[in-house]
């Protein structure tokens, strides 16, 4: 999920004319379809689609099963807050949701073909010098990138998997400025939000990385100019100003790409051909110093757009970053065996986990209350660890409902929270309310959405982790009100 | 008119309110926003480490926690 | 319809005695399939001794290690067809059935050498085991009864609704609030008790259908009142079949009742070893009985007439027949017009059954089954030149370059194609599973003619479907 | 400590990762049928249709599939995934594919790859099939080969379902024994998908436009119906033109839907949207429905009012004539149904003979009284010479 929600929090974060200018490129409105809306709202817009006429609201409403209002809620929020359905209020006629009219042409020309905007990539020319590359070597190329980063990463936790220089300035940069490791005195330490990074699966990392890039894109630029201009000589791309959208859309459009196919930069604007350099870094695609005029995406960019739940059914189709995903196995006796040789999983399970022996393709060891408070301490959660015991569990594992020992998880659970006696929860306390009836109903609301963490019926007050939704709602309460 | 406080909400069990209360009041009440029950408490957002980092040498100074054998005995202690 | 579906050739010189195996440990036709043409005397070597065997005689070869992985899936595809590999022979059978069901509640069922006592694994499986039943004989009736402390007590009344059964033993099993249930199981059973509570029960049922009695035992003694003898005559008399389900241990009572209700075959009689066993003997009995030559003259075939209504909805809600509720939509009697509210059952007003015809259409596959798969040798596949699964569109393998002489595994084939005797077609050992235990159709008899020899000279045109032969 | 809770540990996933889903697509392609309605809803405009709904199906879950089957008039004839052809053409195929793709440059720039390479395996081995061989007039009447499509795509569907399962996939290979193999029964394979229900889930559209009716097919039809009920798939049929019985038992029984879509005349009125404005109306309206009532999978309709009428016509076909029939007789041995009255005395299916009720065969007078007061609670006029059937 982590991965999702940090693209939607990115892009919420968008102004609507940003939204606008994403939506005209059809590679865009198929990832976000496919990537970032619940599935209810897929089917609104397919249903809406092809209607001629605006969707009525109340048609709308029987469509979906009463039960399912939470899910219609949470729906119906996303779809809003990405500019993609709104509401016509006129006032003679009904009330009726509309298409975003930018998006609607563009799914549809997706679907049905058409349009001259090249923007599912164009291919290189066949007869284009310089040999072609294989989707062997192209894995090879991305897999050995990406774990040059996440070396970079553990090693800074673990002195002996040390292996800086693998990776550019840039991407070190970038690292920092994403908060995964803080430069202490020339020596990188990994945070707490590096730990959290280290432990997702691989198309979350990536992704992650690429949202701090999109971030950070005017100072990255910079920064990645400025390595590289010992090496270009060329002091225009300095004053290059990086577009987020125009790179938003080329995420994308390398998402909707063909693995092993060639590309032909030409098409490309002038910012994408820059961003081709700190992707090529990345090993998200692979520009040939042989033939600069193409490029190829590699696997880290073709499953850009798809999701958790694909890449764990169809094996063939995710690159498994650490050569043995889906290796460990956990006893109800909290020992835990991983059938691994890559020294990046021992290192992180060894951030967890005691390890006692190592055999040349076997590390086993065992989950101890110190071993887990110890990186508790540093900052992982036992939710992360959990989690990644869950992502990585052996096909044997998978068998058992639940995947993991429950014991052992509750005892997880426990350790870390053993030291802590409280829980926090940033957000906002509402109170005040006018009438019991506003409170309830506003209360509610926040449940729906499933940001109300406490409520106090008594006191009409309540406890929410986010606002915004709420404050439209309430807003729109006001206004209706006199209606009412 | 509605009221919207931005916070911390710190769930925890009556005593360690308790705690946590004594530590505001030693410390010129900049902690606690608000309490709002038994167990639940407001906290200024800012504050919420330096909270924790309190509240958690006032536990090791208070509670004795009897030592285990780190080898066999991983899960019987805590229950 | 296609004929692999209602056709069937004689293919086995055994002749007509061929469902009757004669002999101790009953279902081991069923159960190991294989097993049938290995042993020497197949049903009177027990179990343990048989596993024992089979241990032994396996000769100490090193294995080709490269050739191992080949094995293993054979070896899993063989034991999936093992499951399959029952007799298709169209036997008429008894699609209208009347079971009595009869539980062991004595206290031998507390037990613990199943978990966590055979008298909730019972239990357990008896719920599936209804709704099963019910599923594969949507027109037949059941009623449980149970044997407990000596007596015989009905749980639950003759009927064709599964959940009148399924209440009765979650009632049973949790107790029903007041003390009219016992708790647990308690004193002995008494077999003789059962048998005449079941006669009785079964006395008004119509002819056209099956007398059925299932008594699972768990105890080794039966405290009877009377002579049991006479009422086995009595029962023989009134053309009960009574097959027994007992556990670990045979008893000769039990074998003669089931040898002498259902004309001398013992088969009936099924000793369960463990909770899994116990499961697939019950399972087993979901599957309409065939009927024998002297039974068949007896209940000659009746014509029952049947209504098939219709669904309908109502703007306003109209009272149903059956409960006298209000409902807004349900079905019509075709003859008299009356609502009812659900199906099968028989119209409240005119006595009419009122059936939905995929409930017969249910019971088709046990009168029109599936003819059995053949393996695929690969002289055979060099003929016919498959080169994928006609059903799921599976790559087979290649044809080897030379004959590499695999070993031979009896129940699976050695090019993992499985062809319908039919329609010539070749399958993968998943459809074969599927097809015969789910779906009871041949994808390649149902959708075109039989599939050729390809031409002999290998051109193939551009259509597609060429070599598979269905063009 | 009571942070732990029991409930936290089972959730793997939240609500909004939706399963990946197989749509099946059985297209009757009776070529007979098509061109009657070639003025108002030509082959080519549905297959259209159905390629941008199958792009639909596709673009919302990368792990989503596709299958497509034709029920042509003799055979049954894979769309896509394209079979193969043997060694040789396969090659050919290959390079073929590659060559094409050069050519198409523009096009490939501009359509998802996916997509494209789907619409041109089923424009390719449709139109393969359409042209390969002109069926014989009489074979043009029969019906489609719907009982054999469906178990294909039964068969099909319970492939990727294996495949989808780590669990079975798994036991299968290491074969475990007495308990493994008590998993493949046919019982727990029910209940597996459905405990799997949340891992893959697939369904099958029918589109039928053949008048000639299927009883011919009934119990290859019924058959597949049961098995498509184990497996939890929904058969949704789309029928355009007349309502079919059994395709509506079929897809009531599975929970599919059901809906009948004619085709307005071509002059009708102009409601078209912008988008559609390259497609006559009836295309539009076809197009419309499909993504309207036929594009939620198994997991979105638990959470959507799913269309179709709570009427369903469950008559069945008696055996003897394939008349549909009401009220009919059956034969206690082999369930057969006949119409009546009966025209023989042994049941042409099993062979043994029927006895008859007498009820049916004759119109006893004191019966016939006894008829009349009942025929007061029914609507009265109707033929009461069946009688009813009293067990013994």
């Amino acid at each position: 999920m982590s991965l999702s929600s940090a693209v939607l929090d990115y892009l919420q974060a968008q102004p609507g004319v940003t939204f606008k200018r994403l939506y005209l490129q059809p590679p865009t409105v198929l990832a976000v379809l496919r990537r970032m809306l619940p599935h209810l709202a897929k089917n609104i817009i397919m249903a809406m689609l092809f209607m001629p006429e605006p969707f009525l609201e109340e048609d709308l409403l029987t469509w979906i099963r009463a039960e399912a209002r939470p899910q219609r809620d949470e729906a119906m929020t996303v779809l809003e807050q990405l500019h993609i359905l709104t509401l016509v209020p006129e006032p003679p006629t009904p009330r009726a949701y509309r298409l975003n009219t930018a998006f609607a042409s563009s799914l549809r020309q997706a679907l049905m073909g058409g349009g001259s905007t090249n923007s599912f990539g164009v291919p290189a020319d066949k007869d284009a010098p310089g040999p072609k590359r294989t989707v062997e070597e192209l894995d090879k190329w991305a897999r050995k990138q990406w774990e040059a980063i996440l070396y970079y990463m553990v090693g800074s936790a673990e002195r002996e998997y040390s292996r800086e220089g693998n990776i550019s300035s840039g991407t070190r940069k970038l690292l920092e400025m994403g908060e995964f490791i803080i430069m202490r005195g020339g020596r990188a330490d990994i945070t707490k939000g590096g730990f959290t990074f280290l432990l997702q699966e691989a198309n979350a990392q990536v992704w992650t990385l690429l949202i701090v890039y999109l971030e950070n894109s005017e100072s990255v630029s910079s920064i990645h100019t400025k390595s590289k201009v010992i090496e270009n000589q060329s002091k225009d791309i300095e004053q290059l100003q990086m577009d987020p959208v125009e790179m938003l859309s080329f995420l994308f459009m390398l998402g909707s790409l063909e693995l092993g196919q060639d590309y032909n930069t030409e098409s490309l604007t002038k910012t994408q051909f820059h961003m081709l350099e700190d992707l090529h870094d990345f090993g998200i695609v692979y520009h040939p110093p042989d033939a600069r005029g193409r490029f190829y995406p590699t696997r880290l960019a073709t499953t850009l757009t798809s999701s958790d739940a694909s890449l764990l059914s169809n094996p063939n189709s995710s690159l498994s970053m650490n050569s043995g995903k889906g290796s460990i196995i956990l006893e109800t006796n909290h020992r835990i065996y991983t059938y691994t040789s890559s020294p990046l999983q021992i290192a992180v399970l060894a951030l967890f986990a005691n390890l006692n022996s190592c055999y040349p393709n076997l590390v086993s060891g065992k989950l101890t209350k110190k071993s887990i408070q110890r990186a508790v301490e540093k900052g992982i959660t036992a939710d992360q660890i959990i989690d990644y015991l869950r992502t990585h569990a052996h096909p044997q594992m998978l068998k058992n409902q639940p995947v993991l020992p429950p014991t052992v998880v509750d005892q997880i659970r426990l350790w870390q929270i053993e030291g802590d006696r409280m829980e926090a929860t940033p957000g906002f306390l509402l109170k005040q309310f006018v009438n019991a009836n506003e409170y309830r109903e506003t209360a509610q609301y926040a449940e729906n959405l499933g940001v109300l963490v406490w409520r106090n019926d008594r006191e009409h007050m309540f406890f929410v982790t986010r606002i915004e939704q709420l404050q439209q709602y309430l807003a729109k309460r006001k206004t209706q009100a006199p209606r009412r | 008119m509605v009221k919207a406080v931005k916070g911390i909400l710190v769930q925890c069990d009556e005593s360690i309110k308790a705690i946590i209360e004594k530590i505001d009041k030693e410390n010129g009440n900049t902690f606690i926003l608000e309490a709002l029950d038994d167990e639940n408490l407001l906290i200024s957002s800012g504050k919420i480490n330096e909270l924790k980092a309190r509240l958690k040498s006032v536990l090791t100074d208070t509670v004795k926690e009897h030592e285990e054998p780190e080898s066999n005995s991983d899960n019987n202690e805590m229950r | 319809m296609s004929d692999s579906d209602n056709e069937y050739i004689e293919d086995h010189s055994s002749g007509d005695d061929h469902n009757l195996n004669v002999g101790g440990s009953g279902r081991a036709q069923r159960q190991k399939g294989s097993g049938r043409n290995a042993t020497s005397k197949p049903g009177t070597r027990a179990r343990w001794e048989r596993a024992l065997r089979d241990t032994n005689n396996e000769p100490n070869v090193v294995a080709d290690d490269s050739r191992l992985a080949e094995n293993i899936s054979r070896r899993a595809e063989a034991q999936k067809r093992a499951r399959i590999r029952k007799d298709t022979k169209p036997f008429q059978r008894g699609i209208i059935r009347h079971m009595v069901l009869v539980l062991d509640v004595s206290e031998m069922m507390l037990e613990k050498d199943m978990r966590p006592n055979r008298y909730r694994v019972m239990l357990r499986y008896l719920e599936e085991y209804i709704l099963e039943f019910f599923e594969q004989n949507p027109i037949s009736q059941i009623t449980v009864l149970m044997m407990y402390d000596g007596r015989c007590i009905q749980l639950s009344e003759l009927s064709g609704n599964p959940n009148d059964h399924i209440n009765a033993i979650q009632k049973l099993r949790d107790g029903d609030g007041k003390d009219e249930l016992p708790k647990e199981p308690k004193g002995s059973p008494s077999l003789q008790n059962a048998l005449e509570m079941s006669r009785a029960m079964l006395y008004h049922t119509p002819k056209h259908g099956t007398r059925e009695v299932l008594i699972i035992l768990g105890a080794l003694l039966t405290n009877d009142p009377g002579d049991i003898h006479k009422t086995i005559a009595s029962c023989v008399k009134d053309k009960l079949r009574v097959s027994i389900i007992g556990i670990f241990a045979r008893m000769k009572i039990c074998t003669e009742i089931v040898s002498r209700t259902n004309g001398g075959d013992e088969s009936g009689y099924g000793v369960a070893t463990d909770d899994v066993d116990l499961r697939d003997l019950l399972m087993a009995s979901t599957s309409p009985p065939a009927m024998r030559a002297t039974e068949q003259e007896d209940a000659a075939a009746n014509l029952l007439v049947m209504g098939f209504p219709s669904r309908t909805e109502e703007e306003h809600p109209s009272l149903c027949a059956c409960h006298g509720e209000l409902t807004r939509g349900g079905y019509i009697c075709p003859r008299c017009k009356t609502k009812v509210c659900s199906l099968p059952q028989t119209c409240p007003s005119c006595q009419l059954t009122l059936i939905l015809s995929t409930h017969l259409a249910r019971s088709y596959h046990h009168l029109f089954p599936l003819r059995n798969w053949l393996e695929v040798s690969w002289d055979r596949v060099r003929e016919m030149r498959t080169t994928q699964c006609k059903g799921c569109l599976k790559k087979f393998p290649g044809i080897p370059t030379e004959d590499d002489g695999a070993d031979k595994m009896d129940g699976s084939s050695e090019s993992s194609r499985y062809e319908c005797p039919s329609c010539h077609h070749h399958f993968c050992v998943d459809c074969d599973v599927f097809c015969h235990q789910t779906l009871y159709n041949c994808p390649g008899c149902q959708s075109g003619p039989p599939a050729q020899v390809p031409a002999s000279n290998g051109e193939t045109t551009g259509d597609p479907m060429a070599l598979d032969g269905a063009s | 400590m009571d942070g732990v809770d029991a409930t936290v540990r089972g959730s793997v996933r939240t609500s909004s990762a939706a399963p990946p889903s197989l749509l099946t697509i059985i297209l009757d392609t009776n070529p007979l049928s098509w061109s009657h309605l070639s003025s108002s809803l030509p082959l080519s405009a549905v297959l259209k249709t159905l390629l941008i709904f199958v792009n639909a199906h596709l673009a919302i879950n990368h792990a989503n599939q596709v299958a497509v089957l034709a029920s042509h008039v003799d055979n049954v004839a894979w769309l896509y995934p394209t079979p193969d052809d043997g060694d040789a053409s396969k090659q050919s195929s290959q390079t073929n594919g590659h060559t094409e793709v050069a050519d198409e440059h523009r096009v490939v720039s501009n359509k998802y790859r996916p997509f494209l390479t789907i619409e041109k395996n089923i424009s390719k081995n449709l139109r393969n099939l359409l042209t390969s061989d002109i069926p014989s007039a009489e074979a043009l009447k029969s019906p489609p080969l719907l009982a054999g499509a469906l178990s294909i795509a039964l068969a099909y569907a319970n492939l990727q379902l294996l495949k989808a399962d780590p669990m079975t996939s798994d036991s299968a290979s290491t074969g475990t024994g007495a308990v493994g193999a008590a998993d493949l029964d046919a019982h727990t394979s029910a209940l597996r998908t459905a405990r799997s229900g949340h891992q893959f889930v697939s369904r099958i559209l029918i589109v039928s436009v053949s008048q000639a009716d299927l009883s011919s097919q009934y119990i290859g039809l019924m058959n597949s119906v049961f098995a498509a009920q184990r497996l939890n798939i929904p058969l949704d049929v789309l029928r355009i033109g007349e309502r079919t019985a059994f395709l509506q038992q079929a897809s009531d029984a599975t929970s599919g839907v059901y809906l009948t879509y004619d085709p307005p005349n071509s002059t009708a009125n102009g409601t078209n949207g912008a988008a559609t404005a390259s497609f006559s109306s009836a295309t539009a309206g076809l197009l419309q429905t499909l993504m309207q009532g036929y594009f939620s999978d198994v997991a979105a309709r638990k959470l959507l009012v799913m269309p179709g009428s709570a009427e369903v016509d469950f008559r069945a076909a008696c055996f003897c004539h394939g008349k549909i029939v009401d009220l009919g007789g059956v034969c206690s041995v082999c369930l057969s149904i006949f119409c009546l009255p009966l025209e023989f005395t042994s049941c042409p299916t099993c062979q043994s003979p029927l006895r008859v009720p007498k009820s049916v065969t004759t119109k006893p007078v004191a019966f016939a009284r006894r008829k009349k007061k009942k025929r007061k609670i029914g609507d009265g006029g109707r033929d009461s010479a069946a009688g009813t059937p009293v067990p013994n």
